[in-house]
Parts: structure tokens; sequence; C-alpha cells
């Protein structure tokens, strides 16, 4: 028995318990403190890889009761992958907002309650991924929520408040559908734990076929609403653009996407690949997420503010994961989980970078980026790396999840799903272009002037964009990761 | 709401919510209550008081500063007491099988006296941080009525 | 199915709960209606939990000596967890309120969509 | 309009909930919900955990994990309340 993962979500508890305490210290270095801790739990994270790499999957029990008793936390590769993305990106994400924060906090001891609340996200995060029983996947799922809604109400403007205000009542309306959905699954089976309600399933969709389906759709649109499934999406762009920055890097880069790979786990293990060809849900959610790819982009053609742009971009991207997803064949779901990682880097490079603008000039609108390739050579290559990923040109990262989906789509038989990779495709490069275009070539001002960014803005916008980039060429271990989770979804 | 009657009654049952919510608290293993139940009603002293004679009394009997503390330590109390399992070799939040005892006893069921005692804390400031500073906000204070 | 729905009147009256909740949270523009809202659809959830739970005859579940059976104890260990749940969620609504009323003077939806215009 | 829609939804969602009650396990059948996993609690959990109420049993040792997430979201609350308070602190209309 392996305790690490566990540790790493208890390591991140303790840090967010104890942040308070520690910040009563004018002095503490709270921010160091928050890389440290993020650290820990991405050498955490590794070596609890590196054991399920020795020694392969495995489930464990916290406190030490058998499964249909006790709660079971399940090891596998989607857990290991998804650890890893997690705990990378907070790493990068920590690091940027050390020099982002007081701009956009202004100091005083909202800080060390910034990165207290960080932590509980990281801790839900993490747990959420682990979890195998589905109660505990809704208790996680809600300290997700709280912390998340207070990372972005935690920016003093006006705006924020009422962004965080929706998003919460959304949210709480989601996670008080996902547990009346818990509550039916219960009522026809009696157990909690996902793998023991597999077996049972089959017997109660039988007898209460209608429990089932309802408690399905209530699944589907409680954890929708959370991920910003399409017609669900409406608190996204004003909560994800009005955040602090490194909070909109982490909401838009991981918590969407935590929820949906809560979603697939119920969908793909509770009520099993079997069960779900009998009842048309796939091709529900494939018309959902083919809307939201179209009309994601299509709203983020028509914004002025970047980041209210990338955030109604986010709402297409989750819409190629879902659609990855309930095309239920290996290629689809393996382009799915590829693609959770490649967003994750290149959205929260596409926010660290407009962050950075933001925090040099001020400028949020898109139309004075004119000639910024100039002024912040850096920060614009980092961009334009992010952007043309973003569009899947062959060599970058977000090529490659897309190539996967295309051929996810051929599998299963549904050539029209690769004209709607392509299509929205185009889409995105009708938005990511022409900034990147007049950034270099918008001819406002000939003199090349340095960056002269703080070192911790830099480092993490190099080291996302040169993932983004090294992905892109060399992508055979990350698609073994993914080919690996896809294999314990689809059986 | 600064009343003489309402002060000298408070005053006179604070001690008896005290302790029954203590009682809770440590029969939570034998008896209905627990945790949660307990810490509501400790929770409930604290409030009245704050309502009969201000927020700022309030403060004064329980400072914002141990009030963070109980805050924190209730919930690094029960990952310790979870680490514990880990250090005997057994999964994370595993009951000590030696310190079970005798059912019905109050020095009984291993750990799960002394997680109740963590939530009982936790929940007991939560509440407590939470209404003392929502009704800071609102400015309700017994000067102004 | 009369019947049944009557012999079934304590899941039906949470889904009811559950819907008017649902209802109130969605339609309704003051934001402190939707907090109740939010409230009234987690006590019908509360409640449905509570009655799956429950066993004809059976007692509550703390063991005491005769006892013929017991109610099923694991719904109501979980809905300690809801309520936990629901007291944060309120909280944090309400404290949100707070500030939105110090804002825009009013806690009305529509009215603030209307103050906040084009801001940002 | 808007009343009309969202009534349709709603009468909609009363339908089909009424229609799943009208086929839902009869109550306090104890079946199919409470299943040998309630019946070990009922049966073993004085044994087990020592503990006589089966509901503290059941959140502090045998889903005691669960309870720690029960704590953090308590915290999670309070964290999310006193930032919200505290960083919001300054006038009207900003």
């Amino acid at each position: 028995m392996n305790h690490l993962p566990v540790l790493l979500v208890a390591l991140y508890l303790a840090a967010a318990l104890g942040l308070p305490l520690l910040g009563r210290n004018k002095k503490f270095p709270a921010g160091l403190f928050a890389v440290g801790v993020a650290g820990c739990g991405l050498i955490l994270a590794a070596a609890s890889a590196w054991h399920v790499a020795g020694t392969g999957t495995y489930s464990y029990f916290p406190g030490g009761h058998q499964a249909p008793l006790g709660i079971e936390i399940t090891i596998d590769w989607v857990t290991v992958f998804l650890h890893l993305t997690i705990n990378l990106l907070a790493v990068l994400v920590l690091i940027y907002s050390t020099a982002d924060l007081s701009r956009e906090l202004g100091g005083g001891r909202a800080k060390t309650w910034y990165y207290s609340l960080f932590f509980l996200l990281l801790a839900a995060l993490n747990g959420i991924v682990m979890a195998f029983d589905l109660f505990n996947i809704f208790v996680f799922t809600e300290i997700g929520t709280i912390a998340a809604c207070a990372l972005v109400a935690i920016r003093p403007k006006r705006l924020c408040v009422e962004a965080a205000f929706k998003y919460l009542v959304l949210s709480a309306l989601g996670s008080g559908m996902v547990l009346l959905g818990i509550g039916l699954l219960y009522m026809v089976t009696g157990y909690l734990n996902i793998g023991a309600m597999a077996q049972a399933l089959p017997k109660a969709f039988a007898m209460y076929p209608w429990n089932v389906l309802v408690a399905l759709s209530l699944f589907v649109i409680g954890l929708g609403t959370k991920a910003a499934l399409f017609p669900l999406h409406v608190w996204l762009p004003d909560a994800h653009s009005s955040a602090p920055t490194p909070s909109s890097a982490a909401l838009s880069g991981l918590v969407i996407k935590v929820y949906a790979v809560a979603m697939a786990r119920i969908i793909f293990q509770a009520y099993g690949a079997e069960l779900f060809s009998r009842i048309p849900v796939p091709d529900v959610i494939l018309v959902f997420s083919t809307a939201g790819i179209f009309a994601g982009s299509v709203l983020a053609i028509g914004q002025t503010d970047i980041k209210r742009m990338l955030a109604y971009s986010s709402v297409a991207q989750i819409g190629y994961i879902f659609l990855g997803f309930a095309l239920v064949t290996m290629n689809g779901i393996v382009g799915g989980i590829l693609h959770i990682f490649c967003h994750a880097v290149m959205k929260s490079l596409l926010f660290l970078a407009a962050g950075a603008i933001i925090f040099k000039t001020g400028i949020r609108k898109i139309e004075d980026l004119a000639g910024m390739g100039y002024r912040m050579p850096l920060t614009m290559a980092a961009f334009s790396i992010g952007a043309l990923s973003m569009v899947g040109i062959p060599g970058f990262s977000g090529f490659i999840s897309k190539y996967y989906l295309a051929f996810g789509a051929l599998a299963a038989d549904k050539p029209v799903y690769v004209a709607v990779i392509l299509l929205s495709s185009l889409l995105n490069a009708v938005y990511f272009f022409p900034i990147v275009v007049r950034a270099f070539f918008g001819h406002k001002e000939k003199q090349m002037t340095w960056d002269r960014l703080p070192w911790a803005m830099t480092v993490p916008m190099v080291v996302l964009a040169a993932l983004t980039v090294i992905l892109g060429i060399l992508p055979g271990g990350l698609v073994r990761i993914a080919e690996l989770a896809a294999g314990a979804w689809l059986n | 709401m600064q009343s003489v009657v309402l002060q000298t009654v408070i005053k006179l049952l604070l001690p008896f919510i005290q302790v029954y919510g203590l009682y809770i608290i440590f029969h939570g293993h034998i008896s209905p209550g627990g945790g949660f139940a307990g810490g509501a009603v400790m929770a409930a002293s604290f409030v009245l008081f704050a309502m009969s004679y201000g927020v700022g009394e309030g403060f004064k009997r329980l400072p914002r500063l141990i009030a963070q503390w109980l805050e924190s330590l209730g919930g690094l109390i029960y990952i310790a007491l979870g680490l514990t399992g880990i250090l005997r070799g057994a999964a994370f939040l595993t009951n000590v099988p030696e310190w079970l005892g005798q059912a019905g006893q109050l020095f009984s069921a291993g750990l799960i006296p002394l997680l109740t005692t963590a939530i009982g804390l936790k929940v007991c400031s939560t509440i407590v941080t939470l209404l003392y500073h929502l009704l800071e906000e609102g400015h309700y204070d017994s000067q102004t009525d | 199915m009369i019947a049944k729905l009557i012999s079934n009147m304590h899941f039906l009256t949470a889904m009811v709960l559950f819907l008017i909740g649902f209802h109130t949270m969605l339609t309704h523009s003051n934001l402190i209606k939707k907090v109740m809202g939010m409230n009234i659809m987690e006590t019908g959830i509360f409640l449905f939990f509570i009655s799956v739970g429950y066993v004809r005859g059976g007692s509550s579940p703390i063991a005491v000596p005769g006892a013929e059976g017991y109610i099923n104890p694991l719904p109501s260990a979980l809905i300690l967890t809801g309520i936990v749940v629901s007291v944060s969620l309120t909280a944090f609504a309400l404290a949100l309120i707070v500030k939105l009323y110090n804002y825009y003077g009013t806690v009305d939806a529509d009215k603030i969509m209307q103050l906040r215009g084009g801001e940002e | 309009m808007r009343v009309a829609l969202t009534t349709f939804v709603l009468v909609a969602i009363g339908v089909i909930l009424v229609m799943m009650v009208a086929e839902m396990p009869e109550f306090g059948a104890g079946k199919p919900a409470s299943n040998e996993v309630s019946a070990h609690y009922v049966k073993n959990a004085v044994k087990e955990t020592g503990a006589s109420n089966f509901i503290a049993a059941i959140i502090l040792d045998y889903r005691a994990y669960d309870t720690l997430g029960e704590v953090i979201v308590l915290f999670a609350g309070i964290a999310a309340v006193l930032v919200v308070l505290d960083v919001h602190k300054g006038g009207r209309g900003r």
C-alpha cells in the first residue's frame, strides 16, 4: 500500500489550514512558502506516478475498511495523468502569482488567504480525480466550488463579487443536482462505491429505469454546469475574465476539466460503456459539445477584452474534451484526455501572457495590442506559441490532441465530427491570428524594447511555451499515459 | 437590544449551554449528537452573548487571534490524527484497534472521541467567527440599537 | 399509480421541495430569494435521503439492548455532510450579497445588471 | 414569455419526477437501499469501532475521509467569507 496520493491531499490541506496562522507574521514569505508546498506536491505526484509505473494501478482504502464499507480511492492512470497535470500547473501558476498578486490584490492579509484558498482548491482537485466513491466526489467538489468562487471574489472590484455570486449560485444548483442524483442511485443500488455500483446497476436499471436515467441526467447537468458544458456556461466568461490572472489560469486550465473527468468517471465506470450504448446519452453530449465548440468560438470572435476572449475560448475547448469522451472510442478518449493536458498548458500560457501584458501596460483591449510584439517580444512570442497551439498547427501540442480526436471520430464512424474539428480550428484561427499578426506587424512602433518583467513571470511562461513545443514534437510518453488511462475507462 | 433582563438571563444561561455543548461533544460516540451538534450548541452560547452585549464585547471574550487558531487547529488535529494511521503502518485515518475499549463507556472507540473533539472545536469556532463577522458587517451593535 | 404516490408520499414531498427550490433559484431576481431557494432545494434533497434510509419498524441508529432493528444509518451520516456543505454555501452566498448591496445599493439581480452596464 | 417558458420547463421536470416517484421502491421497505452494507454497519459497527452510535461510527471511522472533507468545507466557507468581507471593505460604486 502506497500512501503518496493521500499524503498529497493531506499536504495541501495542512498547508491551507496552516497558512492563515503563519501569515499573521507580517514578514512571512507566503509566496515562497506556497511555491515550496506546491513543489513538494509535484514531487509527491511524480513519486506516485513512478510507483504506479513500477507496480501497476491500485486502490487505497482510507480508514482501513474494504470497498463497499469504507471509501475507496483509485490510483489508476487517469489519476496519475491528472495529478501530474494539476501539480505541474500549480507550481508554475504559483511562481507567477508571487509577482502578480501584489498588483491585483493590493497587499495586506488578502495574499495569505489567497494562497490558502488556492491550496484548498488544489486539494479538492487532487481529491476529485482519485475519488472512487460518489459521495467522496461530491464532498471534494464542494470544497473546490467554494474555493474557486472565493478565488474569483478576492479581487477588490465590484465586478468580481457579481461574477463570483453568479458562479456560486449556478454551482450550488449543480451540486444540489449531483447530490440528488447520488441519492437516486443509492436508493436503487444501496452502494456509493463506483465499482460496486457498476455491478448492481444493470439489475437496478431493469427494475427502476426512471431512477437510473434521471440520476444520469442529473449528473450530466449538474457536473456539466460546473464544467461549463455549452448551454450551462453562462457563469464562465464573467468569472474567468474578472478573476486575478493566476486564478484565471488555474480555473480555466484545471478546474472545469476536473469536473469533466468526474463526470466521465461516473458515466464510464459506474454506468459502464455498455449501458451507455443502449441510451443515447453520448449523442446528446456530442450535440451539446459541438454546439459549445462553435458558440464559444463565435462568441470569442466578438470580444474586445482579451481575458474575456480567452474565457469564451475555454467554453469552446471544454467542448473538445467532452467531444472526445462522448465518442466512446479509444482514440477519442485518448484525444480528450490529451486535450485536458494540452489545453491546461496552452490556456494557462495564454492567460499568463495576457496577465503579463496587463501587468506591464494595463492594456486589456484587443485593438490596443497592435505593436505589442515590439514592446514585449518575449511575452508576445509566448502568446503566439499558445495561440498557434490553440489553433492546432502541427508541431504544437494542440495538434496532437486534435489529431487523436479526429481519429476517434473516424473510428466511431462519425466523420461529421472531423469536419467539426477542422472548421472550429479555422474559427480559432479567426480570433487568434489577428492578435498575433497585429502585435508583430502592426508597425506602430519601430523601436524594439525588452519586456523587463520580473523573472517570476517570465520563467513560468517560458516553461509553458517550451512544454507546448516539446510535447508537440515528441508526444510519445504523454500519449502512452493517455492510452493507458483511456484503456481503464473503456472496459 | 441592550436590556438588563436579557443580559442577566443570558449570563445565567451561558454556563449551562456550554456544559451541555461539551456533554454532546464528548458523548458523541455513545449517544445522539457529536462534534457538529455539540459545536453548534457551544457556538450558540457565544452568539447569544454577542447579540445581547454587542459584537464588540463578543470579540473581547473570543479574540480574533484565538478564533483563528481554533479554526485552523480543528482541521490540523484531524489531519494529524489521520496521519497517525500511516505512522502505525495502516491506512490514512485508521482507527486504533487497541483503544476500542468497552462500547458505551466514555473512553472507548479509539480515535472517534478525539476526532469528535477536533470537529467540535472547528464547528464552534467557525459558526462564532462567521456570525460575529456578519453581525459586525451589518453594524449590528447594542449602541446603535 | 395514485396509491403508490400516496405510499411514497415522503419521496413525493422531497421532489416537490426540490422543484420549489429549483424554481425559486432560477426565476427570482432577488438574490436573497435565490439563496432561500437554494436552501429549500437542499432541504428537499435531505428529506429524500433520510426517507431512503427509513426501514419500517426500525429504531434510531444507536445500539441499545433489546432493539428489534435499526434504520439504515448510512443516509443519515451522509446528510450530516450535506448539511455542513449547505451551511458553508449559504454563508458564502450571504457574504457576497452583503458586499453586492454595499456596491450597488440593491439586491435585485436585474437592477444590478442594469447598473453594471458595460464595465470591463 | 419568460414566465411561460419557465413554467413549461418546470412542469416537464415535475412530470418526470412524479413518474419516477411512482416507480420508486416502496417507502420503508428497506429494499434495495438497505443491503448488506447497512446490515454490516448495524451488526458489526459496535464490535469494529467501539462506538455505540452507528452514525458516529460511520462518519468517523468507515467514512472518516469524507468527514475530513466536511471539516475542510467548513474551513473553505469561513475563509471565503472572511476574504470577501475583508477585501471589499471599501465604499460604494467602484
